[in-house]
């Protein structure tokens, strides 16, 4: 998969016809061949744009930053970045005017080690939702058929206390360093409600207990919402497995509340904001 | 099932801190306004007895419900959590135990993924008329809470000297 | 630093035999918040408030908790309490220690007692966090909305503008008058009920603080109670109502005919017409679907009768916008069809006729002059079969409740019947006669002594033709057999259903409807009259089957409502509702789609300071919000929150124990 | 007259509503069955009537009506209820009940039915096919009636409606098996 | 060519022939070709239901399970007291893999039971898949002049839950079929009423009685003849019709005829195949109204088949 000439080449075009005034691309970081996101303003600069299945990054949390806000901006967005994107626009952080898209049909991307990261593997949506411009051919993938995640499958599995002394031990080892928020394109609140004073008692509080409360806070503010970009894990420095709650919550929500995946349809708001009368009712006395 | 529930608690809850003699668990019992607390009136007027465990907190309506509110009782003073509502299609806002219905099992799903015995969240739908439902309900959740034994996990207490 | 007061009441001994009162006044005082408490035997009385009273003053307390009952029972006492002395009403709170603690642990006092100290605790840590809160004012429109000119819209309507309120009354057809315009007589009292319905209808139209607005259908309501605005479609019907004299000329010369839905479809009417002689307003309006010059562009008869001009074809459909602050919806009922019931041979046999349409038959301006006829031949049935609960109490076919007007309208038909054609037999197959009501019991007990009406308890199992003869199949219960009656015509009793509308108008208005298709009140009980919604109220069988008394009761006590809401310039409302944090809300507008009432819409509001830019929040309408807090759970922002059950309110709660 | 109030809690009720999968509770007496039924005039007590009886708990009375044996199944009862009880379903429940508690009604009429059913399934039992001709003479001679419907016969047989070959099946081990199977179902329940 | 799983069901080799065979009259020049299922047995109609209820499944089962074995998606049975039980079973598995697991085990050498082959009646087959348009197109002899009643009886329409196909009360598939060929379909009240059924042998007073009805209102609903698609009708109100008008003391003199009669007839087949001899209630005074037709044969052509000996009497 590699898409760099053509993404110069439209950048290239998007600056020249005026159309924008920045381009979120990905650049090599310039020390091996992994890469990082840029924000290209100067069209002089469009050449050290890259596309290739290196390029990770969910650059859709790029719109949250004040170089782009209420810019004009020119963007790469995979499958999943796509979905987070149609959720931006369904919940009005973004003007779809003011966004031009190069959609990317998505053959998935590696981690360092060059193996496909395993959400590629289990990928339902590869291809980009909403788009100007599709670069690659449109995988026809069967987007209704949910795929359990296997991790968050084989932890059913085990008892209950050995999943507590799991995730414990996951909890402990959050240093509360807020990355996995800041990496998230969907945390775009003026001001987390973790770090507000009536939110915890542990505001800040690098405990255990202040960590499992701000992850489960910040996990089902995602649930239903989350596309599985794992940005937060990429960006998390103590590696903690994140997906696990929020494939947990996105296989409950697909199971019970509805038949797609989040940000696939436009306008769809998260199954929180919505409901419907078949909903189950059975673990309710 | 009894072996099974003494087996989870030992290793769950962590050997030294298992329920000392006379320990009585706290349930948090958030009610709506208008169906459950005013059912939960009733089965005081009609002198319906049920054990003494539940702390009743009033919302307007379960929808007012938000899940860290579950997640703080649990990791503060509580060993378990009752929410009640309207029935569907009851609610006096209409619309809202529909919405609420649906945090609540992703919630109780996403706790019992983490380590929390599902019995300690669970979910009513008690009327203004049933009375005696909410005393049954209560039964139900302080005995299915008393077999679980008390809560240690996340608690505040427990994690301060790191 | 918060001072807060606790007063614990013993309830007599409802407290006191269960809780030990005086512990939990001991354990509360070690509250550090809490500068005073104190016991007394009944908190609620004249001396118990002034208790509350005193104290505020002489302690200068900042808020106050009482244990005592539940504060559905008397909060509303103890905040009077703490306006008189001067204190914010809103700074209490209520430990209910006699529902939740002393009644429902009577066998344990030490369990009660703690539990009942844990209540006070939560209280009081609640109490610190309140707030003081103000009662909302909003401004009142005095005019009110009558959706419906049936006998329930005009009884409303009436009521409400002899109060000297405006009222703006929408009929969808071409004149008021509803079912009870096609009835011939009524029961019990067998009153003619033109003669007691046409002097209301006049009086409508004539009446100086009545809009009747005909011909027309309510197309969109904005706003909330005291506030609504509300759009109405008017119908174009191509006569000029100003210049129209209703002289008649127009009609009686158009050359269309079609089937005459006042006489359920018995005779025919003309594509230009008054629905009836009767009708108010008696004006034509043309039938846009059968007109053939609206249709084809030929004729233009009536325009050339009409010596007044009044026939306008390039007339357009036209909305009309009315404030309001009031709404009676009194949109009756529809008929059930009973074609379901094949067994019958209903659509095949022209025998079978429904009770409305013998109605029409049996009434004097009706199309067969008051003599009921066989539609097949024309001829007088002598044998007549009436049946009862057609599409009624039959979920299967038809409706599970009971219409609860047939047995008595039937009892009325078998009269009616009787006097019309004098040497006729009635024969009633019904399953329970079903007559509570005022006089009713004796004119059922009437009509079957003089009538000689026969009376068979069962349900009609088939009707099958025999030569020009119904005959009509079922078993006489009583008898343990099976009977066929041979008929010249079957009358059926079909049920009263919803109108057919009704779950359209409840969503453009905002209320709810059952699965009949009902408007549903607010409460069955003790809010009959009210919907949910505030300021929208029901009158009629819009809410439920009901007989005229029953609806003209209804409608006088909706419009009781109506003239209880307008009584002040303001109307007082609960603060208890949802605000907004600009400066945290991100603007995702996700409670706008959770709003049962849409009462969250958006603002713009500069993105900084002095800033020129705008970005685009949340903005809640105080008036409409009903304080539910769905909003406030699903904002991710924590920028909602819900006065007098704010989020550390509500934490306070659940970590003081 | 019935004595009630006597019997305790209504079992009979409980198990024809668990046999049957309806719920005769439902109904409402409001006989639209009984004007349906082709055959309501040959019961005892129509289909009303073993409603109530049924709601009143009387077991024996009901087991003993020959109406479930005169009930054809037609179903025509259950499409006109207004509560849609599957009545057809209740007969054939108190039927079974009745065969399964060894209930013998010993009319005659009754007796015919009964044996008329038993001499069709041993048939198909043994041939696994029914053969008609051979059926009537069997049950002719069951019923000690021998010369019923032998004015059809001649006629019958000549115009070739009623052919009087039987071969088993081959399949007819199978059937047989299936019979042992199926009983041992109907004891294990 | 349109291919069809059969079950015959077994009065198609005795009372009711006449509807085999001339249903694959039909079928031939409507190019459907069915496929018998192989090795069918008994459906159990009437007496499994009455006295046992597994039985009154594994019976069907057996041949549901059969036919799964063959391609067709689609069962086509003539016989309606056979489709009548044959829905019944497949509708009550469907809704309850249980039950169907537990009734499967008695069958369990031929197969697992799956749900795949639907079952409809061949008055279903003929309205729902060829059509009545098709019907019509197909017509060479029309049957102008000829009023019949169309007799459905209980079980072709009935439980409605069940069959899923047309009115229980008052059908017209057939009716529209009749029309299709030509012929007039009279309003007659008692298209649905019980003709007796299975008491045909054992509880002959009822049959005659109920079917004594039915054939005085298709008399008074002017109708020639009556027509039906099954073959227990056929045989209560062809058979028992001369005891019936013994007893009522009224002459109908009303023939009964399979609807595949009439359209293998309309079709333009020689009368000579179409078993017309075999009524019991003559027919020629119905068929006089349509025309002039070939001559109906007065002898049965063939002699009766050998009759095998079958001495044993248990």
């Amino acid at each position: 998969m590699n898409y760099t000439k053509q993404i110069q080449d439209i950048a290239s075009q998007l600056f020249a016809e005026g159309k924008i005034d920045v381009f979120v691309g990905y650049r090599l970081n310039g020390f091996d061949d992994n890469q990082v996101p840029v924000l290209i303003k100067d069209p002089q600069d469009v050449h050290k744009l890259v596309f290739t299945d290196k390029s990770v990054f969910n650059l859709v949390n790029y719109l949250k930053t004040d170089h782009t806000r209420r810019k004009r901006v020119g963007l790469v967005v995979k499958g999943c970045d796509s979905r987070s994107l149609n959720l931006m626009l369904t919940e009005n952080q973004v003007k779809r005017e003011n966004i031009y898209v190069v959609g990317i049909c998505c053959e998935g991307v590696t981690d360092d080690a060059g193996q496909k990261m395993q959400n590629c593997v289990d990928c339902m949506v590869p291809d980009a939702v909403v788009s100007d411009e599709l670069l690659g051919t449109a995988s026809g993938a069967d987007t209704l058929t949910y795929k359990m995640n296997a991790d968050v499958a084989a932890l059913s599995n085990i008892p209950l206390t050995e999943r507590a002394a799991y995730f414990e031990e996951v909890f402990e080892n959050c240093i509360r360093c807020n990355a996995c928020r800041h990496s998230c394109p969907l945390c775009y609140c003026a001001k987390c409600c973790i770090d507000q004073e009536t939110a915890t008692l542990y505001n800040g509080a690098n405990t255990t207990s202040a960590a499992f409360h701000a992850l489960m806070t910040w996990s089902l503010h995602l649930a239903g919402r989350c596309v599985d970009c794992r940005n937060c894990e990429k960006a998390c420095p103590s590696h903690l497995p994140l997906h696990l709650l929020h494939k947990q919550n996105e296989s409950v929500i697909f199971e019970n509340f509805q038949e797609h995946l989040a940000g696939v349809i436009p306008e769809d708001r998260g199954a929180f904001y919505k409901y419907s009368l078949k909903d189950p009712d059975d673990f309710i006395m | 099932m009894e072996a099974e529930v003494k087996d989870q608690l030992v290793s769950i809850e962590k050997p030294e801190l298992i329920a000392p003699p006379n320990w009585e668990p706290v349930i948090m019992g958030i009610l709506c306004n208008w169906c459950s607390y005013a059912g939960s009136d009733l089965t005081g007027t009609s002198r319906i007895q049920y054990p003494p465990n539940i702390r009743i907190i009033r919302v307007p309506c379960s929808s007012r419900v938000d899940p860290w509110f579950l997640i703080k009782s649990l990791q503060t003073t509580a060993d378990g959590v009752l929410v009640s509502g309207c029935h569907p299609g009851d609610c006096h806002y209409i619309s809202g135990n529909y919405f609420a219905r649906r945090r609540f099992l992703v919630t109780k799903k996403l706790l019992n993924f983490v380590g929390f015995h599902e019995n300690r969240i669970q979910f009513s739908w008690v009327s203004a008329a049933e009375g005696p439902k909410f005393a049954k309900v209560v039964n139900k959740v302080t005995e299915d809470i008393k077999k679980l034994g008390p809560l240690h996990l996340y608690k505040k207490e427990n994690f301060e000297k790191k | 630093m918060a001072r807060v007061g606790v007063f614990v009441c013993f309830c007599g001994a409802n407290i006191a035999d269960y809780v030990d009162v005086p512990q939990v006044v001991e354990e509360v005082k070690r509250i550090k918040e809490v500068k005073f408490a104190t016991e007394y035997k009944y908190m609620c009385s004249d001396p118990g408030q002034g208790m509350i009273r005193d104290a505020i003053v002489q302690n200068k307390l900042t808020s106050i908790v009482v244990a005592a009952c539940s504060p559905r029972m008397h909060e509303k006492t103890f905040r009077k309490a703490l306006s008189d002395a001067g204190m914010n009403p809103y700074l209490l709170e209520v430990a209910n220690i006699r529902e939740h603690s002393s009644w429902v642990h009577q066998k344990d006092k030490k369990a009660a007692t703690e539990k009942a100290m844990d209540l006070c605790r939560m209280a009081v840590a609640k109490s610190i966090a309140n707030e003081q809160l103000h009662e909302i004012s909003v401004p009142v429109t005095k005019r009110a909305l009558v959706i419906g000119g049936g006998i329930a819209g005009i009884q409303a309507a009436l009521d409400i503008a002899d109060a000297r309120i405006p009222v703006v009354l929408v009929e969808r057809s071409p004149s008021i008058g509803g079912k009870m315009a096609q009835l011939d007589e009524t029961f019990p009292t067998l009153d003619c009920a033109q003669c007691i319905l046409t002097p209301k209808m006049v009086d409508v139209a004539s009446h100086p603080y009545i809009e009747l607005i005909p011909y027309s259908e309510v197309i969109e309501l904005q706003g909330f109670v005291g506030n609504y605005k509300v759009r109405i479609k008017k119908k174009a019907s191509y006569v000029n109502f100003k210049t129209c004299t209703g002289c008649g000329a127009c009609w009686q010369k158009c050359p269309v005919k079609v089937p005459n839905e006042y006489n359920m479809g018995i005779d025919k009417r003309k594509a230009i017409y008054t629905p009836f002689p009767q009708a108010v307003p008696n004006k034509p309006v043309i039938d846009a679907e059968h007109c053939t010059m609206l249709t084809k562009g030929k004729c233009g008869i009536c325009a050339k009768v009409c010596d007044k001009g009044s026939i306008d074809y390039t007339m357009q459909d036209e909305i009309i916008e009315r404030e309001i602050g009031a709404v009676v919806v009194a949109t009756g009922y529809d008929m059930w069809d009973p074609k379901p019931y094949e067994e019958y041979g209903v659509g095949r046999f022209k025998d079978i006729i429904t009770s409305l349409e013998f109605e029409r038959m049996v009434s004097a301006n009706g199309p067969t002059n008051g003599v009921p006829i066989r539609p097949s031949d024309g001829k007088v049935p002598k044998n007549v079969v009436f049946i009862k609960c057609v599409g009624s109490r039959d979920e299967a076919k038809g409706i599970e409740y009971c219409s609860k007007i047939c047995c008595m309208y039937t009892t009325k038909h078998t009269i009616l019947l009787h006097h019309k054609v004098h040497d006729s037999h009635a024969y009633v197959f019904y399953m329970d006669i079903r007559a509570a009501g005022k006089g009713y019991e004796e004119f059922v007990k009437k009509a079957q002594v003089d009538t000689g009406t026969t009376y068979l308890r069962g349900r009609v199992s088939k009707i099958y033709k025999k030569g020009d003869k119904l005959m009509v199949r079922g078993e006489d219960a009583q008898l343990g057999q099976v009977v066929e009656v041979e008929a010249d015509m079957v009358v059926l009793a079909t049920a009263v259903s919803a109108p057919k509308d009704n779950p359209d108008l409840a969503r453009l208005l905002g209320i709810s409807y059952d699965k009949y298709g009902y408007l549903s009140e607010a409460h069955p009980k003790l809010r009959p009259v009210e919907t949910a919604k505030a300021g929208i109220f029901l009158a009629g069988c819009t809410q439920a089957p009901k007989d005229i008394p029953e609806t003209v009761s209804q409608a006088s006590a909706c419009a009781a409502k109506v003239c209880g809401l307008f009584a002040g310039d303001t109307m007082k409302k609960d603060p208890m509702v949802s605000t907004i944090n600009n400066e945290y809300c991100s603007g995702c507008q996700n409670c706008v789609k959770v709003c049962p009432y849409g009462a969250i819409v958006t603002d713009d509001v500069p993105i900084g300071h002095g800033s020129k830019e705008l970005r685009t929040v949340a903005k809640i309408n105080e008036g409409v919000c009903q304080g539910c807090g769905s909003c406030v759970a699903i904002c991710r922002s924590m920028a909602i929150n819900l006065a007098g059950f704010t989020d550390p309110q509500i934490i306070n709660e659940i970590v003081s124990i | 007259m019935i004595t009630l109030g006597t019997q305790g809690k209504n079992t009979f009720l409980a198990d024809v509503n668990k046999k049957s999968g309806a719920n005769v509770l439902e109904c409402y007496q409001c006989g639209k069955c009984v004007g349906t039924c082709p055959v309501s005039q040959y019961m005892d007590f129509p289909p009303r009537e073993i409603m109530q009886m049924i709601k009143l708990g009387l077991r024996n009375e009901s087991y003993m009506a020959n109406s479930h044996w005169f009930c054809l199944t037609c179903s025509a009862c259950s499409g006109r209820c207004p509560r849609e009880i599957d009545i057809p379903a209740v007969m054939e429940a108190v039927r079974h009940l009745a065969i399964e508690e060894n209930y013998i009604n010993d009319s005659t009429k009754v007796k015919e039915i009964r044996k008329f059913h038993e001499i069709f399934l041993a048939m198909i039992k043994r041939y696994g096919r029914n053969y008609e001709l051979r059926m009537m003479a069997e049950f002719n001679i069951r019923t000690r009636n021998l010369f019923k419907d032998m004015h059809l016969a001649p006629k019958a047989l000549l115009k070739g409606k009623i052919p009087l070959g039987v071969k088993p099946l081959k399949s007819a081990k199978a059937i047989k098996r299936m019979y042992e199977l199926a009983e041992k179902l109907e004891k294990n329940k | 060519m349109k291919k069809l799983t059969y079950f015959p069901g077994c009065s198609a080799h005795g009372t009711s022939e006449e509807f085999d065979s001339t249903l694959k009259l039909v079928l031939k020049t409507l190019d459907v070709e069915l496929e018998d299922i192989p090795d069918w047995n008994c459906c159990g109609a009437t007496s499994a239901h009455v006295m046992t209820e597994n039985l009154a499944y594994a019976l069907p089962m057996r041949n549901l399970v059969l036919a799964e074995k063959l391609e067709n998606t689609t069962m086509g049975i003539a016989c309606a007291s056979c489709y009548q039980r044959m829905k019944v079973t497949k509708v009550h598995m469907d809704e309850n893999p249980e039950l169907a697991q537990r009734i499967n085990t008695t069958v369990v050498e031929e197969g697992t039971y799956k749900g795949t082959v639907d079952v409809k009646s061949m008055l279903q087959y003929f309205y729902e898949d060829i059509g009545v348009e098709t019907i019509r197109g197909k017509v060479t002899k029309s049957l102008a002049g000829l009023k019949v009643a169309c007799y459905y009886g209980c079980l072709l329409t009935r439980p409605k839950n069940i069959t899923k196909f047309d009115s229980p009360e008052y059908p017209v598939s057939m009716d529209q079929i009749c029309e299709a060929l030509g012929a007039t379909a009279t309003e007659f009240d008692y298209k649905t009423e019980c003709c007796g059924a299975s008491f045909s042998i054992s509880n002959t007073e009822v049959v005659l009685n109920l079917s004594g009805q039915i054939l005085a209102m298709a008399k008074e609903s002017g109708a020639h003849a009556i027509v039906v698609a099954c073959p227990l009708c056929q045989s209560n109100l062809d058979m028992r019709q001369p005891d019936i008008e013994k007893q009522q003391g009224v002459k109908y003199d009303i023939p009964v005829f399979y609807i595949t009669q009439l359209m293998a007839l309309a079709f333009g087949n020689p009368v000579d195949q179409l078993k017309f001899p075999k009524h019991i209630v003559p027919v020629e005074g119905a068929l006089a109204n349509i025309g002039k037709i070939d001559p109906v044969p007065q002898k049965v052509k063939k002699p009766i088949k050998a009759v095998e000996a079958e001495s044993e009497v248990e």
